[in-house]
């Protein structure tokens, strides 16, 4: 075939639409910062804004047989990525409103930072629907530098703490150094890929490797391109060995900027992860023994993350060993599909606890900026006796945490149960990998209970009655609301990722 | 849908939010007016059914049968190989109205003898009522993975409730029975994906509805690190885990005593009261009901454990000082019954059903005799507790000269407690006991042996606490006032009741239980042993 | 000696393991960097090997890892300003670029 | 006259009503009425008492508490020690405000023992309550004797009739009935009960007024349930009535004896408490209740009935070994209940209890029950389980009855020796119903000795009375000229309970003589006829220490010096009456059994007229044997401790003697091995659970707990903090990973 130019149909620029508005908001909020001077319409912008993304989504989604496919099957807007997208949707709104105080507070221009926030969740956005080696790493970066130099963002000492802006120097720092090297690593992998499939089109690729090629599923440069990416989404995604930035930066972030991370860069990884994997069809690579190694990562990473959560004593700190931990149970999900390929069970379990996750991250993180705004600390020991000073934002932030740490009957439990389901049902070794994530569940009780713990029963260095804003009780009440309701209305949630996994797997 | 389980299950919760939302002063009257609703309303799951029948004792139903239903879909999946359905499947037939409006009332008198509770009363009252929401749905939950949800409810309460209000070392107790509690409803967790998947494979319906488990049983064996066992015994094993944590059976006991001690009067009742009561009713309702078989085969492990626990836990009450733990451990020995019980039931041997019948109705009843019996052991101690901060035996003596009520109700309790006939714990014991006896003989005769121990140390205390000359410490001390004897003489009341006519509770159980037996022998009969 | 394919590959390697060293072991924040544009060029060279010796049929396959080593060449010289401003930043702070002593934050 | 038997439930009804108006009426009512006089009398003290006004409000309290009510005139304070009463509630004001609650006690305890301490009186609820106990007894009385009276010659309701009440519980093909059954043994066992009951309720009127007046409501609310668990003990259609009657008795018992809840004054440093004494009681009958629960159960697996009519069908074929088994078994319950060797430690220390107590309980009904639990199962005991069973009844019983005889010979408690006079005694009535081809002799010696035992006891607690608690047998001596309307009833019941001819006694005891011979069982011939006389000497012994004496009437059988240090006082007619009433059927019951007036007893018991009648005493040359060891007991007695010709430790001044003597006083040193037993088995099992619990259980979750938590602070420091570890760790986990894959892939298959 002889390369013609096929010119762009609208219909490319129909399923582009969402992250194109998305685009205009980013820019409009920046330019938004040189003009005016009042904050607060800079976030009501930005989260208002995300309406219109938000409602061409929807548009598109319910218009019926809507086109999928787009840029020559680069890029797609199935069911997949409409579920990642509503998900980066929401924690955009969520973040931008438990971040409104802090922001103003400590950031010296909060246009800036709603502005990377929206480019990040654009790229993570295009992650979710990008079919093709090239456009996942440009989203991906995309992705990434805003949270670069979000992690740096902190010019001014929160109170009590005076050297946070240089902790979150450092962090940015880090960060970026880090992401860079774990880029190559990703990059090497996928360049590897593509010299042994020839292609760097998912289906393509998942064609190639089904069709055979020297070397066959076995060849070990197959073996170490698979490897190599994962590595390069594990750290995203914070798995083990593969977490180690994940603590620092999250400790040394503005903790608007840490809520983001957990989420949303979280999220992003996982959409592209299971994107390249299922959809490129790598999980069949080395006769299948690839879901062992997944599966001891999900063990080492749940594990690990757990454990020496337990021992620590800076809350932010903790939730970074707790979103490593979470991360572990998605990849039990994760192991199973790459158990058994072709069944979406897997997908729509981690698709599920993904949601929730988010959901109910966003509660807890949520409290906690609440806390520090109010009382400028994130050690942990600072939040005995909270329950005293603010019941309303103690009582949040413990559902937010019972239901991370699984305890029924709130969402997160429901989240729990069903991803490990999806494991369990496949069989063979996969039920030793939920009771080993069972006993995780258990473990990881020590410190979100722990958190409760100092929260409810332990007597307040002092009396005083905690101040929270509007914006960041919205958030919370937003979370806990949204938490209950995906308690109840499970089902429809459970449809949601259900289609979505249906979607990447036909 | 009735709606009346719904009601009893959520109503506490409304009532908990709404002490949350109310002036201070106003929680300690708005919970009792909440639990005092739902102990009403629970009474009607009796009332209801016995006036439409006209007194037909079978109109309760069985597990299949149940006679009040609540039900919605909830989760329902097919994806792939996966068929996941968790119904909000609510039901309650004579076992579960027999506990839940055991719930309502010890719920209610908690929330009566919690008067002394000064310290944050308003989150003491909600936690409380959240607590009855959790253990209501426990026991109507029909559902297996309903009954998971819910059986974890209780967890974050009464960790707080013990954290908070308890003793002295209230911390270690309180991450204690956490700890316990969280390893026990996960190894459950496992059981139930196993039951579940397993079932399902087998017969081509995914449901985890009781009314399924119980009428088809998992068949096969399974081969776990290259031992090949059952699959009953196997789930039973993984899901009485659980249960055997909450009973407590030896040896996952030791949680037991440092929280029965360390809680506050109201909720070492509850503690004792319902709590340990969802272990027996989990084995009873799920063990034995979906596992038969499983349960048969490991019938004469769990009779020995139960007979070790009840001579275990006597033998440790002998030796302890502080009162509250000599009754936690007594607990520990009263619960023992009710495993032997239950394991006479299906264990092998006995010819006759009605033996069988007769042990697991005693197990039955000894979770309504322990659960009423502790109460008041723990209310008595309580309002002593209250007035001398102390709760050593030996530092009291003679105070029935100066406690005159507390003595007399106090002492009633002991005697219930040591099985003293024409109170409940004798008919609970006595059925264990002569029921028992043609399925395992040499234990039972062994376990027999808990009578004496059993008096033993509760006579000793009464003896060291109560008799013999008045410590002059103590003279100055008040006897019970009016508000702290309610509880105890509404449990009183009920305790000699059900003593003398102990056959209006079997009529409520007979329907539930019959059909138990007759499950467990035909499952029994089925595999050839 | 022809250079085939496996040379390029063999240099990309090689490449990649040398950018990976210094990436690991200098002490300065900006050989770091350095270090790590090394190891992103060890692809791009993988990259441009594979698709000149690509036998694809595919539309476009011998220009795709052309275009690939395009987009990491861009997005790494803006991944380098970032780092640099980042390295800046620190320096400003700390009067110091050593990585081994920006350990502020661990355990 | 049938309807005293078919409604025969009516004798248990009417104490159970006279119970429930008793504690929930007429209690109430009293302790009401009381605390209204306590806080006027309170009010009387302050303005008469002329205390500084510092006092605290808490001691003033406290002493007025004390004397329970005011008997404050004057004051009158010799420092810690208390000369007249007037001079208590200063005193203990003072050493309450001075030296704290040691120095009070000491006081109290003082105070209590002074012989003019202010007992008060009874309110008028509390005669009151008294007053419903003993006509609601007396009701039971009248019915039971109508009962009897219904039975004599109506061989079919002397078999037996039940009476159904209602249905405990039924599961399937088994049934727990609760259902009385009357035959011709329930019903002397029922005259016996409510006889013995009435005359002992009416006599605690007077004792308890002066010992307890505060518990007098309470104490007679324990007396009707007591009587009520004994008539279901004897109604009891089937094992689980029986036991619930069991039960209830010992529960009736330990409430009873732990009713005086202040410490005795101490003879020889050996007297326990009283709730201890009841702890005792209670858990040692428990032990026996061990077997006899086994023994049921046993019997309820293999027939799948309780009822005592039913099992003997349904036991047919079933193996005799097991039934032997189930009957000793069941027969341990009765070792329990009538104190029987080894379990009969328990009795001794009972008698703490009020001396009414001790005479109903613990001589005449409930220590009974042990017999006439073998009684009532007597067929299974002789035709359904071997010969063993009997065997063992016998012997436990003949040994008991010399062991204990052995024992009460050096007591110098009297209310010990008659304890232990009444173990020997049951031994008696076991060995009668292990030899015997029916329960006659047994149930026979039973009835006689009920009254001649009850006698007895209420004649010693007369003498306590008298002596205001002075039980040292060493401190009396020639009560019998003080006290000569408690003497002379006590004198005949001696005379009976030694076997002198034409007393009950002396019928019933060489009836069972005579069957050890019948059944051609020499060992327990010699027991029985040695324990005769045994019996005979310390019975005499007791008396001439109590009533006798050198210098008395009649060589010393009819006072004679006391040695008391108390004045003896006289006691109310409430006391000496009924022990009158009791001296007829100690003197006459026994021709009930004498073939050559007509009596057969064994016909009636039996419910078979053509039962032959108990042979005729006077008949049988070696009866004489056995008068002649009493009288020779007798005399022997007479002549230590009456005349003291022979001096009282002429035999326990050798070697021998001495160390037989220590070894009788202290009761073969039973109680101390029991309580070794108790200290290294049961305690020491005890500690090395709780250690168990302790170290190994919660070690391992501690273990775990700190293990978790020590991993995690050792991972912690993984994290350096140094970006290039990090960086390291990420590229060295990759090429791990993939090289982990390589190697897997190729080399694991």
């Amino acid at each position: 075939m002889s390369p013609t130019l096929i010119p762009l149909s609208s219909n490319d620029m129909w399923i582009l639409s969402p992250e194109i508005a998305m685009t205009a908001l980013a820019l409009l909020v920046l330019s938004l910062d040189f003009l005016i001077k009042r904050r607060e319409i800079i976030a009501f912008v930005s989260v208002f804004g995300l309406a219109v993304p938000a409602g061409l989504l929807a548009w598109i989604e319910s218009t019926p047989n809507h086109p999928v496919y787009g840029f020559y099957g680069m890029y797609t807007i199935d069911n997949y990525a409409i579920f990642f997208d509503f998900l980066f949707l929401l924690i955009g709104a969520g973040v931008v409103m438990a971040s409104y105080d802090f922001v103003q507070r400590y950031m010296r221009s909060s246009g800036e930072f709603y502005a990377l926030l929206l480019f990040s969740l654009l790229g993570a956005m295009l992650m979710a629907s990008s079919r093709e080696l090239i456009t996942v790493y440009i989203s991906l970066e995309l992705t990434s530098f805003p949270l670069y130099v979000m992690a740096g963002m902190l010019r001014k000492d929160i109170p009590n703490d005076n050297a946070s802006s240089v902790r979150s120097t450092e962090a940015s720092l880090k960060y970026v150094l880090l992401g860079a090297m774990s880029s190559a690593v990703l990059l090497y992998g996928m360049a590897l890929l593509y010299g042994i499939t020839g292609s760097t089109d998912l289906g393509e690729i998942a064609v190639a490797l089904q069709r055979g090629f020297s070397g066959g599923p076995n060849s070990i440069v197959l073996l170490v391109a698979d490897t190599f990416i994962f590595a390069g989404f594990g750290f995203k995604i914070s798995a083990v060995p593969f977490h180690m930035w994940a603590p620092d930066i999250y400790q040394g972030a503005p903790t608007p900027g840490t809520l983001f991370f957990s989420v949303a860069s979280k999220a992003a990884g996982f959409a592209a992860l299971i994107r390249v994997f299922a959809a490129g069809g790598l999980l069949n690579a080395g006769s299948f023994y690839l879901w062992g190694f997944i599966a001891i990562a999900a063990v080492a990473t749940m594990t690990l993350g757990n454990i020496v959560a337990i021992a620590q004593s800076d809350i932010k700190r903790m939730m970074a060993y707790s979103s490593i931990a979470q991360a572990g149970y998605i990849l039990v999900g994760f192991t199973a599909v790459a158990y058994q390929p072709s069944n979406q069970t897997g997908i729509s379990g981690m698709l599920v606890f993904l949601a929730v996750y988010v959901i109910t991250n966003i509660g807890a993180f949520a409290g906690i900026i609440a806390f520090a705004n109010a009382t400028g600390s994130e050690q942990l020991r600072d939040f005995d006796g909270l329950f005293r000073r603010s019941p309303a934002l103690a009582f949040g932030m413990i559902l937010c945490l019972m239901s991370l740490a699984g305890i029924p009957p709130l969402a997160g439990a429901l989240s729990k149960i069903y991803i490990f389901v999806t494991a369990w049902q496949e069989g063979g070794l996969l039920p030793w990998i939920v009771i080993i994530a069972l006993i995780n569940s258990v473990i990881s009780i020590a410190y979100y209970i722990g958190v409760a713990y100092r929260i409810f029963v332990k007597n307040p260095p002092r009396e005083d009655r905690l101040r929270v804003s509007a914006a960041i009780s919205f958030a919370l009440a937003v979370s806990v609301a949204g938490i209950i309701a995906a308690t109840i209305f499970f089902q429809p949630l459970l449809n949601f990722g259900v289609s979505g996994a249906q979607a990447l797997l036909k | 849908m009735s709606w009346l389980l719904t009601i009893l299950v959520f109503l506490p919760t409304v009532g908990a939010l709404a002490v949350m939302a109310a002036p201070r002063g106003l929680s300690r009257w708005l919970s009792a007016v909440f639990t005092g609703v739902v102990f009403l309303l629970s009474t009607w799951l009796y009332i209801g059914p016995m006036i439409s029948s006209g007194g037909n004792a079978a109109v309760f139903g069985n597990v299949s049968h149940p006679y009040w239903v609540d039900q919605a879909p909830w989760i329902n999946v097919a994806i792939g190989s996966l068929q996941l359905k968790i119904d909000y499947h609510l039901g309650a037939d004579g076992l579960s109205i027999f506990m839940l409006i055991l719930n309502a009332l010890l719920t209610f008198l908690a929330v009566l003898g919690s008067g002394n509770i000064s310290k944050r009363q308003r989150e003491y009252m909600a936690l409380l009522l959240l607590l009855e929401t959790g253990v209501m749905g426990v026991f109507c939950a029909f559902d297996l993975y309903l009954f998971w949800l819910f059986w974890e409810i209780e967890l974050i309460p009464m960790f707080l409730l013990i954290a908070v209000w308890g003793g002295q070392r209230r911390e270690y107790a309180a991450w204690k029975f956490v700890i316990y509690t969280v390893l026990g409803s996960a190894v459950m967790l496992a059981g139930i994906l196993l039951l579940y998947f397993n079932l399902g494979s087998q017969t081509g319906v995914y449901s985890a509805s009781f009314n399924w488990l119980a009428t088809h049983h998992v068949s096969g064996n399974l081969t776990v690190l290259g031992l090949t066992m059952s699959s009953q015994l196997i789930i039973f094993l993984l899901i009485y885990t659980a249960f055997a944590i909450k009973l407590p059976m030896f040896p996952f006991h030791t949680w037991l005593p440092d929280a029965h001690t360390e809680a506050p009067t109201a909720v070492s009742v509850l503690l004792a009261g319902i709590l340990l009561k969802m272990g027996a009713y989990g084995l009873i309702r799920i063990c034995v009901d979906f596992m038969p078989s499983g349960a048969h085969q490991f019938a004469w492990p769990l009779a020995i454990l139960g007979v070790i626990n009840m001579v275990y836990g006597g033998l440790c009450s002998l030796v302890q000082s502080d009162m509250k733990k000599m009754i936690a451990y007594s607990s520990v020995s009263h619960m023992g019954y009710v495993i032997l019980g239950v394991a006479a039931a299906v264990g092998p041997g006995a010819t006759n059903p009605a033996f069988k019948e007769a042990a697991l109705t005693g197990a039955a009843l000894q979770m309504f005799t322990h659960g009423t019996i502790t109460a008041m052991l723990f209310f008595s101690v309580g309002v002593l507790y209250d007035r001398a901060h102390l709760r050593d035996i030996n530092a009291f003596g003679g105070l029935q000269a100066k406690m005159p009520r507390l003595t007399w109700i106090y002492s009633f309790a002991v005697l219930a407690s040591l099985g003293l006939p024409g109170l409940s714990g004798f008919v609970a014991e006595y059925l264990v006991y002569t029921g028992s006896f043609s399925t395992f003989p040499i234990l039972v005769g062994v376990a027999a042996f808990t009578v004496i121990i059993t008096a033993g140390y509760l006579l000793w205390m009464l003896k060291r606490s109560f008799f013999g000359p008045l410590n002059p410490k103590w003279n100055g001390i008040t006897d019970a006032s009016i508000l702290e004897m309610t509880p105890l003489i509404t449990l009183a009341v009920l305790v000699l009741f059900v003593g003398v006519f102990p056959q209006f509770m079997i009529n409520l159980l007979h329907p539930s239980l019959n059909n138990i037996i007759q499950t467990i022998s035909g499952a029994v009969t089925a595999s050839g042993r | 000696m022809l250079l085939t394919l496996n040379s390029f590959l063999i240099l990309g390697a090689v490449l990649f393991c040398i950018g990976l060293f210094g990436a690991l072991s200098k002490r300065n924040a900006v050989s770091v960097l350095m270090g790590i544009e090394i190891m992103l060029n060890a692809v791009n060279i993988t990259l441009v090997a594979f698709a000149s010796s690509s036998t694809g049929t595919a539309h476009g396959a011998r220009l795709t890892g052309q275009i690939f080593a395009i987009f990491i060449i861009t997005v790494a010289a803006a991944e380098a300003a970032v780092a640099l401003a980042m390295i800046i930043a620190i320096y400003r702070r700390r009067n110091s670029v050593d990585v081994s002593e920006i350990n502020m934050m661990k355990w | 006259m049938d309807i005293f038997v078919r409604d025969i439930w009516v004798i248990p009804l009417l104490p159970l009503i006279a119970l429930v108006l008793n504690l929930f009426l007429i209690r109430p009512l009293d302790v009401a009425y009381r605390d209204r006089a306590a806080s006027h009398a309170g009010a009387a003290h302050d303005s008469h008492a002329d205390h500084s006004e510092h006092s605290s409000s808490e001691a003033h309290y406290t002493a007025e508490e004390l004397i329970e009510s005011s008997y404050v005139s004057a004051i009158d304070t010799v420092d810690g020690h208390i000369d007249t009463p007037a001079a208590m509630p200063h005193a203990l004001q003072t050493a309450q405000q001075t030296s704290g609650g040691k120095q009070a006690v000491a006081l109290m305890r003082q105070w209590e023992q002074h012989p003019e301490h202010p007992h008060g009186q009874p309110t008028v609820y509390a005669r009151l309550a008294g007053f419903v106990g003993i006509a609601g007894m007396f009701g039971s009385f009248a019915w039971a004797i109508g009962a009897l009276f219904a039975m004599f010659g109506n061989t079919a309701l002397q078999k037996g009739i039940t009476i159904p009440l209602y249905n405990w519980l039924t599961f399937g093909s088994i049934s727990y009935h609760v259902n009385f059954y009357a035959d011709s043994l329930t019903v002397v066992m029922l005259v016996v009960v409510t006889a013995v009951s009435l005359l002992v309720q009416f006599y605690s009127q007077e004792y308890i007024e002066s010992e307890e007046p505060r518990g007098y409501a309470r104490f007679f609310a324990w007396l009707s349930l007591f009587a009520i668990s004994m008539m279901i003990l004897t109604l009891s259609a089937n094992f689980l009535m029986i036991f619930i009657g069991w039960e209830l008795v010992g529960v009736s018992s330990y409430l009873l004896i732990g009713f005086l809840g202040k410490d005795a004054p101490k003879i020889d440093g050996g007297r326990p408490s009283p709730s201890a004494a009841a702890l005792k009681a209670f858990v040692t009958n428990r032990v026996g209740d061990f077997g006899f629960l086994i023994g049921i159960m046993i019997l309820f697996a293999q027939t799948g009935t309780f009822t005592f009519t039913e099992i003997p069908q349904k036991l047919q074929g079933t193996d005799v070994t097991l039934i032997t088994a189930a009957m000793i078994l069941v027969f341990c319950g009765a070792v329990g209940k009538s104190a029987q060797f080894p379990l009969h430690v328990w009795l001794p220390d009972a008698m703490e209890g009020p001396t009414p107590v001790s005479a109903l309980i613990h001589a005449a009904t409930m220590v009974a029950a042990g017999v006439y639990l073998v009684a009532r199962t007597f067929l299974l005991f002789h035709s359904f389980a071997g010969p063993q069973a009997a065997m063992v009844v016998a012997y436990t019983g003949g040994f008991t009855a010399l062991f204990a005889a052995l024992i009460a010979m050096v007591q110098v408690d009297l209310k010990r020796v008659l304890a232990y006079s009444t173990i020997s005694q049951l031994g008696y009535m076991f060995v009668g119903l292990g030899v015997a081809g029916t329960d006659g002799p047994g149930m026979f010696h039973l009835m006689t000795h009920a009254f001649f035992k009850a006698l007895l006891f209420l004649g010693s607690g007369g003498v306590l009375h008298a002596l205001s608690g002075q039980q040292n047998m060493r401190k009396m001596g020639g009560l019998a000229a003080k006290i000569p309307l408690v003497a002379f009833p006590v004198l005949l019941a001696t005379l009976s309970i030694s076997g002198v001819p034409f007393l009950s006694g002396f019928f019933s005891k060489d009836e069972i003589i005579a069957q050890t011979l019948a059944h051609g069982d020499i060992a327990l011939y010699v027991i029985t006829v040695l324990t005769a006389f045994l019996t005979a000497f310390y019975m005499f012994r007791a008396w001439f220490l109590t009533f006798g004496g050198k210098g008395g009437a009649f060589g010393g059988l009819w006072g004679g010096k006391y040695r008391g240090d108390v004045h003896p006082h006289a006691p109310g007619m409430r006391i000496w009456l009924p022990l009158m009433l009791l001296a007829i059927p100690t003197v006459f019951a026994g021709y009930w059994g004498f073939a050559p007036l007509g009596g057969n007893f064994n016909a009636f018991i039996t419910g078979n007229p053509a039962a032959a009648p108990f042979d005729n005493p006077f008949v049988d040359p070696m009866t004489y044997v056995s008068i002649t060891l009493a009288f020779l007991g007798i005399g022997i007695a007479w002549l230590m401790y009456g005349m003291e010709v022979i001096p009282a430790d002429a035999l326990t001044r050798n070697p021998i003697g001495k160390g037989l003597h220590a070894l009788f006083f202290n009761k073969f040193y039973v109680d101390e091995l029991y309580m070794a037993l108790i200290r290294f088995g049961i305690f020491l099992f005890a500690k090395i659970a709780v250690s168990f619990d302790k170290y190994v259980i919660d070690g391992i979750i501690n273990g775990i707990g700190s293990g978790v938590l020590g991993i995690g602070r050792g991972l912690r420091k993984a994290e350096t903090g140094r970006l290039q570890n990090y960086g390291a760790a990420f590229f060295g986990g990759a090429l791990i990973i993939a090289a982990a894959f390589i190697a897997v892939v190729y080399f694991g298959k």
